[in-house]
């Protein structure tokens, strides 16, 4: 794991650079004659070989063992394909697959796909959807926000739709991974769907919604996030000459700060929580999740946050961070960067806010409230 | 020349008058319809091409 | 006095083919009546019964019930006409099992959802392969009707030498070449382009080679759908009127009008296509035109032979003879239904083909209201007409409940204008063809949902009609006596005296060399050109 | 070969009414040039479309050119249109071009003659100006004064085809 971990980080700055190029290039990958008969010509047994790299994040038979990463496993093999081919294009922006792809060559790629999609496909049995207006988005869409309904494109039940080419299936996904999907997709943070095509269904989807759906395909239940905190790069740099601004459905990336019971309980200020979040995302979401949910990382986020920390001197968390943080290089960040990021921890852990930022020095002694 | 009696001969002196008259009325009919709406809706509309 | 009167010779073969055309009508009819209630949202929503259903819908209408009716009726008609026994019965049957073998394997296609690729088959969304193939069974099957029937005609043009052939069959000699010419198009489309990318031969497909070969198709096949109705209007009608053919020689031109004027234009349903361009669109477009003339011309032969036996039976005046026409009789009335039905259905043509005013209603549901009015208010009205006529002299038995019949013709002719009215103008209003339920932006159907209410129950009358029908005709062939009308009732006696007609309009030769001709210059580039110039064919694609 | 004189009159003047309807579509396409969209010189390569130039995902949407005409690209891919929202004025001249990476799909906008068939491997072009009072009839007035009225997929695509459309608002010229 902290191989991984020393990997990835590495990968970081090469992949920023590349992060304003990107966005304007589509994906790649066409459904022409040559790429398909290309991918349905792949190798299962030698793509078996190449997963071996991908067994942590992705499970032995390409059922992830954590919500953050995706199941490969009965995917549809063009789709695959094409992820593969985004990241390595840099189309796709993810600090640890780019990394991983980077050596990958098409063949790879297509033996790669043609392997995970013969793996049995992972996931809970569907549990009934807690909503039936969450059936009628994925049975019916909802004319008047112009959705198109899921079954279209992604089948009955979200089983992939081999009669269009690249549609990819949903059914018994990772529910979180769905959900961070859904919401990359709204922010326009993921782009490599072909004339917007996500992009423009998920702007227009709620928070709540998406965690409907997420539960619906994953069969597992997913609360609903607050907003994604934006992450670096995530607005497109060059809008459209018609840039559908991301309407009321999704809120804005401001955090929901919670009530400051009058300025000496608050501990950080949103703006700096705000500046936190971004560095988190930089830095911290790949091992812990973007959702702070954990993966290889702990979570940082509900239980696992007030049992680490509640109660107990500010200086506890912030030895453990400003310390030994980043894994691959501990202690490698500035003070006031450590300081923002655990600024961003307390705020979405529901620790009020104030007008005071926290800092290093005043605020160490300081206990933090329990739960 | 079918053999009809002189009585029928009279019945049928103003074969086919009235279909005349019947197709003419609706053949100018359908030929105004027609104008009507291509000048009145679809030229409405606007060009094309 | 009741005679038992054995049935026609061939009664037999000709019951057969047309119990299984109206049996397959009934199912259609159904499956209309659920798709009329389907949009209008009163069923839920769901996509995929909606379009298999419209598949089946169009592949039974359009295919089965005509391809089966026309070439049942075609050998009653050909045997009474001739006095000769339909030639080759053996053949006659073959091609009878292989279209009900072609036809069994398509609807089983669309009711396994494998083929809801609608009755025009939409490459490069694919269906199964057993779609393709029950679809060109069917077609190969009626090519025995074309040769029995051409054959019939030579072999009494032999034996008959210096004589007019008969007008009923001289109008189904002509309705088989018209549907030799026509099938052609779908013929190479389904087995150079749709089996083999169905079965995987080929990877890929060139579209708009297909569609224009469909397009040559989709035209002249209204005719052959068409010609039987205007065989029954002009030998049938007026003798069963009581009067007599307006005129034997005009009957053959508006005949031979249609063979010439109906095959070369398909290209109207390409009108907003790309590939063509304008000036061919315009060609096919000014000869679409044309077809008018023998159109107009059928209408006023039989209107003409309507207001001899009107003034016979005590007409006077300029219209008067309308009231004494004989509206008791259920083929009479379903012959002068038809003649009206067609000034409505050839109104809703003139706009589709009028070029560029096409832009005004290509694909919304004024196209689809056009042809459930021509098609189902002209076409199936002479079939009723025919089965009504031919029943007795087929099975040896009078005609069950005569009134009955009449208000089985009445109701079809009611529900279809309230099926059909509305629809017209819900097409004048843009709302698209083939939407399975209203997943727009509500506002946006409003509009269209007063008027589609109302075409339900038009729909629900169609249906009941449609079942009457063959409810009347199952009891005819079997309980009441001896009906006493005889197989041997001659075809309407022309009014004017027909002198012998030159040998063109006699005999085929000339119109087939000219419609080479015609093909060749309206179809010859418009489809080479998809060899001449570099295309990008698509891949195959599904439809769910 | 004798023709009833009646008969002979009335098939006259058939051939009069078809001949002047024929006259009045012959004289829009020649002096109003006026003519069904046709573009039969134009292939594409539907199925790598969106890495062509003119179809590339940022080139969609309207585009006023310099000479004030308006450009709108748009892309029909099973079950969307690209873009689903775009505004034209009205009365100006607007060349739609429409390209498909999947199958057969077509559009119609209620109220104007924007109506095309949108084929694979070929790009479509239909040149029109709106006309605001009769667009105004079929769409839904916009408080800022403009009509926003639905663009169709009118060609069945697939069981998504009933979903599939965009919003056209129509900008009145002051």
């Amino acid at each position: 794991m902290k191989l991984l971990c020393t990997f990835a980080t590495l990968v970081v700055a090469t992949a920023l650079t590349g992060v304003a190029h990107a966005q304007t290039r589509p994906s790649q990958v066409a459904w022409d004659l040559k790429t398909v008969n290309f991918i349905k010509s792949g190798q299962a047994e030698r793509g078996k070989t190449l997963h071996a790299a991908c067994v942590d994040c992705h499970g032995a038979t390409g059922v992830s063992p954590s919500p953050d990463f995706p199941d490969l496993a009965g995917q549809d093999p063009l789709y695959t394909y094409k992820q593969l081919h985004d990241y390595k294009s840099g189309v796709r922006v993810n600090a640890i697959m780019q990394g991983y792809v980077a050596g990958l060559s098409e063949r790879d790629m297509a033996d790669l796909a043609q392997f995970y999609a013969r793996q049995k496909r992972g996931g809970g049995n569907a549990t009934p959807v807690p909503d039936a207006a969450a059936m009628t988005l994925v049975k019916l869409g909802d004319g008047g926000r112009m959705l198109v309904a899921c079954v279209y494109c992604h089948g009955v039940g979200g089983g992939g739709n081999p009669g269009m080419y690249g549609m990819p299936a949903l059914e018994g996904q990772k529910g979180a991974y769905l959900q961070q999907t859904l919401h990359a997709f709204a922010s326009g943070e993921r782009h490599n769907d072909v004339y917007r095509a996500m992009r423009d269904v998920a702007r227009r989807l709620s928070p709540t919604e998406i965690a409907w759906l997420a539960s619906y395909y994953s069969g597992t239940t997913v609360a609903p996030l607050a907003a994604k905190p934006a992450s670096v790069g995530s607005a497109p740099a060059s809008a459209p000459a018609v840039a559908p601004a991301p309407d009321a459905a999704a809120p804005s990336a401001s955090e929901p700060v919670a009530s400051a019971a009058g300025s000496g309980a608050g501990w950080y200020t949103p703006v700096q929580a705000e500046r936190g979040g971004k560095l988190y995302a930089a830095q911290c979401a790949m091992c812990h999740g973007a959702a702070l949910g954990g993966g290889m990382g702990p979570a940082l986020a509900g239980r696992s946050f007030w049992t680490q920390w509640g109660g107990k001197p500010f200086a506890v968390a912030w030895k453990e961070v400003h310390a030994k943080m980043p894994m691959q290089a501990p202690g490698s960040d500035a003070a006031p960067v450590s300081i923002d990021i655990l600024a961003f921890l307390l705020s979405r852990n529901g620790v009020p806010a104030g007008s005071a930022e926290l800092n290093d020095r005043a605020d160490l002694a300081r206990a933090l409230p329990a739960r | 020349m079918p053999d009809l009696t002189p009585e029928q001969k009279e019945r049928l002196k103003d074969v086919p008058k009235g279909t005349w008259a019947l197709t003419m009325t609706v053949a100018i009919t359908m030929f105004l319809a027609w104008v009507a709406l291509y000048v009145g809706k679809f030229l409405a509309q606007g060009p094309v091409s | 006095m009741t005679t038992n009167i054995a049935p026609a010779p061939s009664g037999r073969l000709v019951l057969a083919h047309v119990w299984v055309a109206f049996l397959l009508f009934g199912v259609a009819l159904l499956l209309g009546v659920y798709q009329v209630l389907a949009r209008d949202g009163v069923l839920g929503s769901h996509a995929a019964s909606y379009y298999a259903s419209t598949t089946l819908h169009g592949v039974v209408m359009g295919y089965a019930l005509t391809i089966f009716f026309i070439t049942g009726i075609g050998y009653a008609i050909s045997e009474r006409a001739l006095g000769t026994r339909v030639w080759a019965p053996g053949l006659a049957w073959l091609c009878f099992w292989v279209m009900l073998a072609g036809t069994v394997l398509a609807a089983l296609s669309i009711l396994a959802g494998k083929a809801s690729v609608l009755y025009t088959f939409y490459p490069p969304q694919m269906a199964h392969w057993s779609f393709y193939v029950g679809a060109a069974l069917l077609v190969a099957g009626s090519i025995g009707w074309i040769v029995i029937t051409l054959v019939m005609s030579a072999q009494w043009k032999g034996a008959h030498r210096g004589q007019n052939l008969p007008l009923a069959q001289f109008g189904m000699s002509i309705c088989a070449l018209v549907w030799a010419w026509t099938m052609v198009g779908v013929v190479l489309e389904v087995l150079l382009q749709l089996i083999p990318l169905a079965f995987g031969l080929t990877q890929s497909i060139d579209v708009n080679l297909a569609r224009a070969l469909f397009a040559w198709t989709l035209h002249p096949i209204v005719y052959f759908w068409l010609i039987p109705t205007y065989v029954f209007l002009y030998t049938i009608v007026p003798e069963e009127a009581g009067g007599y053919l307006f005129s034997d020689e005009m009957a053959r031109v508006a005949f031979v009008m249609l063979l010439i004027f109906g095959l070369p234009i398909g290209m109207h349903h390409l009108y907003m296509d790309p590939p063509h361009s304008a000036g061919f669109k315009l060609l096919q477009g000014i000869g679409t035109f044309l077809v008018v003339i023998p159109t107009m011309l059928t209408g006023f032969t039989v209107w003409a032979s309507l207001e001899i036996s009107g003034r016979l039976r005590g007409g006077t005046g300029l219209f008067g003879w309308m009231r004494r026409l004989k509206w008791d009789d259920p083929v009479v009335l379903a012959g002068v239904m038809a003649l009206f039905m067609l000034i409505l259905g050839g109104f809703g043509g003139l706009v589709n083909a009028a070029y560029a005013q096409n832009a005004m209603v290509h694909n919304t549901q004024w196209v689809t209201a056009h042809f459930h009015y021509i098609f189902g208010g002209v076409a199936v009205t002479g079939y009723f007409g025919l089965a009504y006529y031919f029943w007795p002299r087929l099975t040896g038995r009078a005609l069950w409940a005569p009134k009955l019949a009449l208000a089985q013709i009445w109701l079809w002719i009611i529900g279809m204008n309230i099926l059909s009215l509305p629809w017209h103008y819900v097409g004048l209003l843009g709302m698209p063809r083939r939407i399975a339920y209203y997943a727009y932006a509500p506002e946006i159907a409003a509009q269209w949902l007063p008027w589609t209410g109302i075409m339900i129950i038009g729909g629900v009358l169609l249906c009941l009609s449609g079942w009457l029908l063959l409810l009347i005709l199952f009891l005819s062939g079997r309980t009441l006596p001896a009906s006493s009308a005889t197989m041997a009732g001659g075809f309407a006696r022309p009014y004017e005296a027909t002198a012998v007609l030159p040998r063109s309009l006699n005999g085929f030769a000339l119109w087939n060399w000219l419609l080479l001709a015609l093909m060749a210059m309206a179809w010859g580039y418009p489809i080479v050109q998809f060899f001449l110039v570099k295309q990008y064919p698509a891949l195959p694609w599904g439809f769910s | 070969m004798s023709i009833n004189v009646y008969e002979k009159r009335y098939l006259i003047t058939v051939s009069v009414l078809v001949g002047l309807m024929l006259t009045l579509i012959v004289g829009s396409f020649v002096l109003l040039n006026i003519y069904p969209p046709s573009n039969s010189g134009e292939t594409i390569d539907s199925t790598r479309l969106h890495l062509s130039e003119e179809f590339a995902e940022s080139n969609l949407g309207a585009r006023t050119n310099p000479d004030g005409t308006v450009t709108v690209r748009l892309v029909m891919a099973k079950y969307l249109v690209h873009p689903q929202e775009f505004t034209i004025p009205a009365d100006v001249q607007v060349t739609f071009r429409i390209a498909t990476p999947d199958v057969v799909h077509g559009l119609n906008v209620p109220g104007t003659n924007i109506n095309t068939m949108v084929v694979p491997g070929y790009v479509s072009q239909v040149r029109t100006q709106v006309v605001f009072p009769e667009v105004a009839k079929h769409g839904i007035r916009n408080p800022d004064g403009s009509v926003t009225v639905p663009l169709f997929c009118n060609e069945y695509c697939g069981y998504g085809h009933q979903s599939m459309w965009a919003r056209v608002t129509v900008k009145p010229i002051r």
